[in-house]
């Protein structure tokens, strides 16, 4: 067990999203998954998100499809989590491909 | 013997390439066919349909049919102009994976397949439609399953060989779900629409 | 795939905590952020920051945008600024009419590299020859994407396209254009600059380069010129993740980002017009 | 001789108070537009339509306007549509190779439903189909007005920015070399053609963020805000619309001259009715049954005049510097109601503009003679 | 249905000894045109002429021949003119704005006497008046060609290159999305049109320093080697007489059907005519007296067929998929002999090309079952 | 006034001494030296110096000379090699069309700054870009001639015009274009240089840079590329004799005599086309 | 009372501003008038040609006419069409400096005036054609000579000021000229051909 | 009494000539000079040769309308003139305009 802490989250337009993965390579604390074994509407897998978003603004400012809304909150807001986050956010994110 | 097949759904999804795999096929057993593709509007991700009209005489016919004997239905969007011309006996199979629209009351049979995500498991979204057209294959046994797959190198860009692979598992995959339906219905008891 | 195991959380709604909003779906001058371009395309970044740009400087009642055909043409739809439709290559000629007649106006192209380069190359050469105070944007995705992932004038050497299978040759399709390091040759134009939107950082700097030649427009020095290159996986036969280091090992070699031309502090050159 | 169905120029000039001034053709042309309000032009050289352009440039900036020696006709289109869609009264032309050039963009500035007033000065009468037909792609019209001289021109010039703004459409006005080289006395004092449109369907800017913001475009006029995109039919349809009200509505006209008891009718238009005019007239006074109508608006044409004249004429020559395309209109008009020959041809000098050498009223008059011995 | 006046494709084909493939429109055009000589090809993509010059990019290098992309519309049709002078079977082609960017360089390659081909893959119909009159500058005609598949597409644009070297002329082959994007299976061999005229004329560089260098030119044919300079009215002259000489003797052709005892003659050309062929044999197996006519040559215009046809019915309905273009031609031709009207209209998808929903056999029959009742 | 009082030597026939004819009315590939140009005129002495050119080339039986349309156009008849006439601007993709059909003949345009720099500015360039193994002529004269001397794109700012009748501005009518520095920035350009015709050291001057562009065609190491500065009385407002200076005092400065690019020796360099 | 006058020559000799003299000169007395110029065909030197109709009541005529009342010629070059519209009792004058062509034969007087070799004695040979016309308002008194040079300031293009001096000079050099011809004619008692 | 010696000569088209003086200016050694009282057929004066001449072929190369043919003699020719010839050719052919 260990805590997270996001300093801001987002909103995801699941609908809107086409699967393009730019998100999750743009993220860079490595919060972007996408999902598996789910499509959205269209047909798409879509990105969903972890613990410890940083409120960056990165993934709405590189996604296409304009899926993201960002917030940062006034205060932090902490996220219990059974395994510790990883350690470079940019290995991991490029691990998600 | 004369069958017209309409198919839809939007840029990406591989209605072309089912519509060729179609044709090519009924070709390599001696039949007569048209095919006519439209597709690409003003941008990426538009509508795409296409007309196959097989025959056991030489085809004269205009390029778009306005009473198709079945359909491929691959998504809602723009499929409404393309469910208009079927025939009030016809028959669809469809994507259940992402299809959402309203389907024509007096079709025949709807045999609902899900092709994306089916194609997903295969490796790839695009190859969803060679999905559907497996299982359209086993449903109406209007042209084998082996001469779908035969036809895929003649069909598909020199450039995107690679794909041949992933083609012929997803024509398997969506064959093995069509048969499925098959037999399934003939336990129902519907009305078979195979090739008489 | 990921191998850890954390919590997904729910976000298909603002946060219930005291939050700020810092980036919305779409800015507030795309009514429409719903598109049919194709995944992983980077015009609609491009057109998410240049009417960023235009927001933040607060000209969006000044503004008349005019667009070439292309992929991005989908896009004269969705703006919230007023927008002329030009035909294939001609904006430049059309944002002249349109800046002699509202000199105060802020007066925008949109071409794609198919539309500039190749069909349009003599109007923005000439726009910017004149030192037209107008601003013109060039969307470079090395390709039509519209009619399906062709050879442009812009493609560099060795790119595979529908029309050059076997990647660009000079021999067989002679050599690529580099526009920007050309139109800064030109005396009229007095910012050129070349971005590009295939990482967060480079949207960023783009943008800065974007709200520069605006501010040069608005100070009617000259032609202004943003290049930004944006990627088009369809027309490159790579993936969409791909597409990005595609561009930075590929493209950017020969289009290099940075600024290639600023006259924004020589108060002696001066646009053409009235 | 009778001018009949509309106030031709003579009245027009009178209409205005200024003095008469001695101007050459295409001076005269250029100041009737800044008269009828036109704030933009853009040109590229060419003869005879040059003249015109240095006329502009040397006139209109003192009024506020802007004439942009644009480096190519493309471009030269390409800057009066920009105008046009900000609401400026905008004008362009050029001749022969330059029109051709714009074709494209003056096909589409029709669907854009801009106002723009195209000046053809051309060599010659080839481009009557291209005026009439539209010479690039898709369905659509021009109204095309033809004057036969300086005075008419200047009316007829300034009419056209009227019928622009009124129809949000393309006006073609067809001048010549002799025209644009022709010094007479005018008056280039503005003609006022009654209340001018609202053009609030302009470009300025100002709707920028209201979530309404304005568009001109070939394929659609306003902004669909879903993601579906333009609906080109309903556009095309509602536009090819207003285009059969145009073609319904505006006026033709014509000038006719002799037509009672008249066997035979000379149809010309242009510079070159001049000389039919003058050689019908000759003929009359020496007792032939010759009449003569000169079309002053090609489109729509002016078949209804043709048709009456039909009921009583034998035949009509239909007098062309050019192998022969008005004919169709006029065949179009009179059907086989009487005989319709074609007596014109092309005439060029050396340069291929200038002095059409076979355009005299001896020759002229020649050529009906002969056809009034054929068909009596 | 008979099928009148001309070979058809039908027998064209069965002319080859090579196998029919099954083959896109766009590709056996390609075919076709290289089968028929094409050695030089230059284009700039537009949906649907795009597959065209993909297919000629891929096939004439292995040919010996040469296919530039070229970076615009202009410099494509200049490309050809430049491969056209030197006597090289040349095409060229666009859709819609393609097409009239090209007017004027097309008006000057026939005024300078050079065989090309030139391929419209139009959106709609409403090209026919530019295709037909010419939409550039001046005097001068193509011959236009409609094939109404792909089958006699194959067929016609062989022929294209056989007439064109012939009348050294271009000409126009109508296609459309629709027979771009339709699969058949066709045979591309060459077909024999019977020996080629020589090309003496044409470009090598071979004369120069022998005091007789050759010239090609817009303006004239031959150097005059004297300090006057060209005679713009004899070569006018004479090379609208061999105008004139190719509109009477090029042999226009229509197929016909259900003419016999028909008092309504629906005319078509192109793809729009296979739905009204199927529309008029629905209804004339339901007993209707309706017979149509397809003209294949658009210019020359089959009058005689049409004039024929009007001596027995009592009303023509022109459909194209445009506002009414043809329908001047056909007016032209059956004068007021029997009634015309319009049963056609614009009809496109969202993205202007593609599928034209009004386009379907039940509503093509709707619209002729209307005039029958109105004539009847 | 001279104030000597030499005799005239007679000479209206041959010399009755031995004597070597050096120089003839006319080149041999000029077949009527008579023309309708205006006194003083540059664009002869530049045509006489390119048919001299492929004369002492011996390329005349291979050449086949694609003519623009201005001032200069009047040559087309009186030449002795083939010539094909193009329409104001398109002559380069012409050129691209025979030398494809062609691949042994010499190529060559004549064009002028109206026609290449204004009309034309995208054919020249894309033809120079791609690296067709075409020579192209640009007979500068900083107007358009023909139509009665009006500014071009070339035109240098100050030069008087009839429609810049007080000296081109800037600001009322734009920067002008230095055509061969911007061509010399294509990749696919092998060889480009600038000389004038307004001394007879610089036609001899001229004529070897003809010489050499000829010979990179002949090479198919890409495009080449010569402009010459001719005089233009008419236009300029300026006396007949007055030309040659005004020439190198006003446009010399801004379009610099010189060779501005030549890649004859990089053999790697070559052209596009088969 | 209606004259038409047409002026022929090459490119550079003035034609056209002499014709526009005339005109203006004729306005100034209250008559009207009605000018075409054809100048500059394919390139410089080439043919250039006016018409001038002088009338006391309004011009309606078309630009060229056919049957003119008397002709200025500077060259043979071009002339020819020029002179056929000319009346059999029509007159000319004639540049004799460099004029070498045939005149038509029945016309009722040639006046011959050196006028390209009295331009260069101004100073300019392009002032010829304004050499010819001083001869002509001379000879003909159609226009006084003082009315043409009040003309020249609004003729000639502002750039090309200076020019007026020159132009002065001719029109008077050349009036002399022609007074001397019309004085010798006057003696040799050939028909005078001055405005009735 | 001087003599002046010409090494090459040459022919002049009087009539082919448009009076540009650009030979007059061309001429290294000033041996050409414009008519002043004397036009050819087209009404310009035009250029004539004194003694002199190098035949170095710059009034041929220079002249716009092709006026010229130049020779060079195998022995040079010898004129007597009464003047000496100018000092500096280049001063006196600026003298000539
Ligand atoms: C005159 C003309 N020719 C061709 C076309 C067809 N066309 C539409 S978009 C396009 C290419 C666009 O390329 P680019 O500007 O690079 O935009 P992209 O699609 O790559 O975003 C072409 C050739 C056209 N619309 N008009
Ligand atoms: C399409 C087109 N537009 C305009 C013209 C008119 N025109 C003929 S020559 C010319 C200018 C030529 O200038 P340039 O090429 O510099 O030649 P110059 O006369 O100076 O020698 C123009 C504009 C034309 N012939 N075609
Ligand atoms: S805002 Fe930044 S940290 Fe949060 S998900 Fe987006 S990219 Fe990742
Ligand atoms: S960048 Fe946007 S469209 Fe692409 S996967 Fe992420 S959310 Fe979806
Ligand atoms: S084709 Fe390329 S540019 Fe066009 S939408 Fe797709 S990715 Fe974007
Ligand atoms: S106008 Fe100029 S370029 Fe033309 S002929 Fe005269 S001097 Fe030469
Ligand atoms: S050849 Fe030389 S020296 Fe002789 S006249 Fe000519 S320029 Fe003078
Ligand atoms: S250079 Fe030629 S045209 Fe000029 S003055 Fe000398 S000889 Fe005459
Ligand atoms: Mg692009
Ligand atoms: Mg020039």
């Amino acid at each position: 067990m260990a805590t997270i802490r996001s300093t801001g989250t987002v909103v995801i337009d699941v609908d809107a999203c086409k699967g393009c993965d730019l998100c999750v390579a743009a993220c860079p604390v490595d919060v972007l998954v996408m999902t598996t074994d789910e499509v959205n509407v269209r047909g798409y897998p879509y990105p969903q998100l972890l613990p410890g978003c940083v409120g960056c603004k990165a993934c709405s400012q590189i996604c296409p499809d304009f899926v993201f809304q960002v917030y940062r909150f006034e205060t932090p807001v902490e996220h219990e989590v059974s395994d510790p986050p990883p350690e470079s956010s940019l290995e991991s994110s490029e691990g998600v491909q | 013997m004369r069958r017209e097949v309409v198919l839809t759904g939007i840029g990406g999804q591989g209605i072309q390439l089912s519509a060729q795999l179609m044709a090519r096929s009924a070709l390599a057993s001696g039949l007569f066919v048209q095919v006519f593709g439209s597709y690409g509007g003003m941008m990426r991700g538009g509508n795409t349909e296409a007309t196959v009209v097989v025959s056991d005489e030489p085809v004269v016919a205009p390029p778009t049919v306005e009473r198709a004997w079945s359909g491929i239905v691959m998504h809602h969007d723009y499929s409404e102009a393309t469910l208009a011309r079927l025939r009030p006996d016809s028959f669809v199979v469809v994507d259940s994976t992402v299809f959402e629209g309203e389907l024509p009351q007096d079709l025949r049979r709807v045999s609902r397949v899900p092709a994306t995500a089916l194609a997903i498991e295969v490796g790839r979204k695009q190859v969803a439609c060679t999905v559907l057209l497996g299982a359209f294959a086993a449903i109406t046994e209007l042209v084998p399953l082996e001469s779908l797959v035969g036809a895929l190198p003649a069909a598909l860009p020199a450039y995107r060989g690679k794909l041949t692979e992933l083609n012929r598992e997803a024509l398997e995959v969506g064959f093995r779900a069509g048969s499925d339906i098959a037999r399934r219905d003939a336990v129902d008891g519907a009305s078979r629409v195979a090739v008489p | 795939m990921t191998t850890r195991s954390l919590p997904i959380i729910e976000s298909t709604s603002a946060p219930t905590q005291a939050a700020k909003l810092v980036d919305d779906f779409t800015p507030g001058l795309i009514n429409q952020g719903a598109h049919h371009l194709c995944p992983g395309c980077g015009e609609p970044i491009a057109m998410r920051l240049i009417m960023e740009a235009v927001e933040e400087l607060e000209l969006a009642q000044k503004t008349i945008a005019i667009f070439g055909i292309g992929c991005y043409t989908a896009y004269s739809n969705n703006l919230d600024v007023e927008v002329l439709q030009a035909l294939h290559g001609r904006a430049p000629s059309l944002a002249t009419g349109v800046k002699r007649s509202l000199p105060d106006s802020l007066v925008l192209t949109v071409q794609g590299d198919g539309d500039m380069v190749n069909e349009g190359l003599q109007e923005v050469l000439h726009t910017m020859a004149r030192g037209e105070s107008v601003t013109c944007f060039l969307l470079n995705n090395g390709v039509f994407g519209e009619t399906g992932g062709h050879m442009t004038a812009a493609t560099v050497l060795g790119q595979r396209t529908k029309n050059s299978l076997e990647g660009r040759t000079a021999q067989e399709h002679g050599y690529p254009i580099v526009i920007s390091d050309l139109i800064a040759r030109l005396d009229g134009a007095a910012y050129v600059a070349r971005g590009a939107v295939n990482t967060h950082t480079n949207v960023a700097r783009t943008k800065k380069m974007v709200k520069e030649a605006l501010a040069v427009q608005t100070a009617g020095l000259g032609g202004s010129f943003v290049e930004i290159l944006t990627m088009c996986p369809t027309g490159w036969f790579v993936d969409t993740l791909d597409a990005p280091d595609y561009l930075n090992d590929n493209i950017e070699p020969i289009h290099r980002f940075g600024v290639v031309l600023d006259r924004s502090d020589d108060s002696r050159h001066h646009g053409a017009g009235r | 001789m009778s001018v009949a169905q509309v106030a031709s120029s003579g009245s027009s000039a009178s209409e205005s108070a200024a003095e008469p001034e001695f101007l050459e053709g295409s001076e005269a042309i250029a100041r009737a537009m800044i008269s009828a309000g036109c704030r933009f032009f853009a040109g590229y050289p060419m003869t005879p339509f040059t003249e015109v352009l240095e006329a502009m440039a040397k006139h209109l900036p003192a009024q506020g306007g802007s004439c942009v020696n644009a480096e190519s006709e493309l471009e030269a289109v390409g800057m009066a549509w920009g105008a046009a869609a900000t609401g400026t009264p905008a004008a362009t032309g050029s001749t022969g190779q330059g029109l051709s050039l714009m074709q494209e963009s003056l096909a589409e500035i029709t669907y854009a439903r801009l106002p723009l007033v195209v000046l053809n000065m051309a060599r010659a009468q080839g481009d009557y189909f291209q005026a009439t037909r539209g010479g690039g792609h898709g369905d659509y019209r021009h109204i095309v007005l033809a004057p036969k001289d300086v005075t008419e021109a200047v009316y007829l010039v300034q009419e056209a920015f009227h019928l622009a703004a009124i129809w949000r459409n393309p006006v073609l006005v067809m001048g010549d070399y002799y025209i644009a080289h022709t010094w007479q006395s005018v008056s280039t004092a503005r003609i006022d053609f009654g209340p001018e449109p609202d053009r609030s369907w302009a470009l300025d800017g100002a709707t920028g963020g209201t979530g309404k913001a304005k568009l001109i475009s070939p394929i659609a006029d306003t902004k669909r805000g879903d993601d579906v995109g333009y609906d080109l039919a309903e556009f095309y349809g509602r536009r090819g619309a207003e285009l059969d009200v145009m073609g319904r509505e505006v006026q033709p006209r014509a000038e006719t001259g002799f037509l009672e008891g008249a066997d035979l009718v000379v149809v010309a238009y242009g510079t070159v009715a001049q000389y039919v005019r003058e050689a019908v007239a000759n003929l009359r006074a020496d007792g032939a049954k010759v009449g003569y109508i000169r079309p002053i608006t090609l489109y729509p044409f002016p078949t209804e005049v043709l048709r009456n004249a039909a009921s009583s004429a034998k035949a009509f020559a239909v007098y062309e510097n050019n192998r022969g395309q008005m004919i169709e209109d006029v065949m179009l008009s009179v059907m086989e109601r009487a005989d319709v020959r074609f007596i014109g041809g092309l005439s060029v000098d050396s340069s291929g503009f200038g002095i059409a050498p076979d355009l005299d009223v001896t020759s002229v008059r020649a050529r009906i003679q002969t056809t009034l011995e054929e068909i009596s």
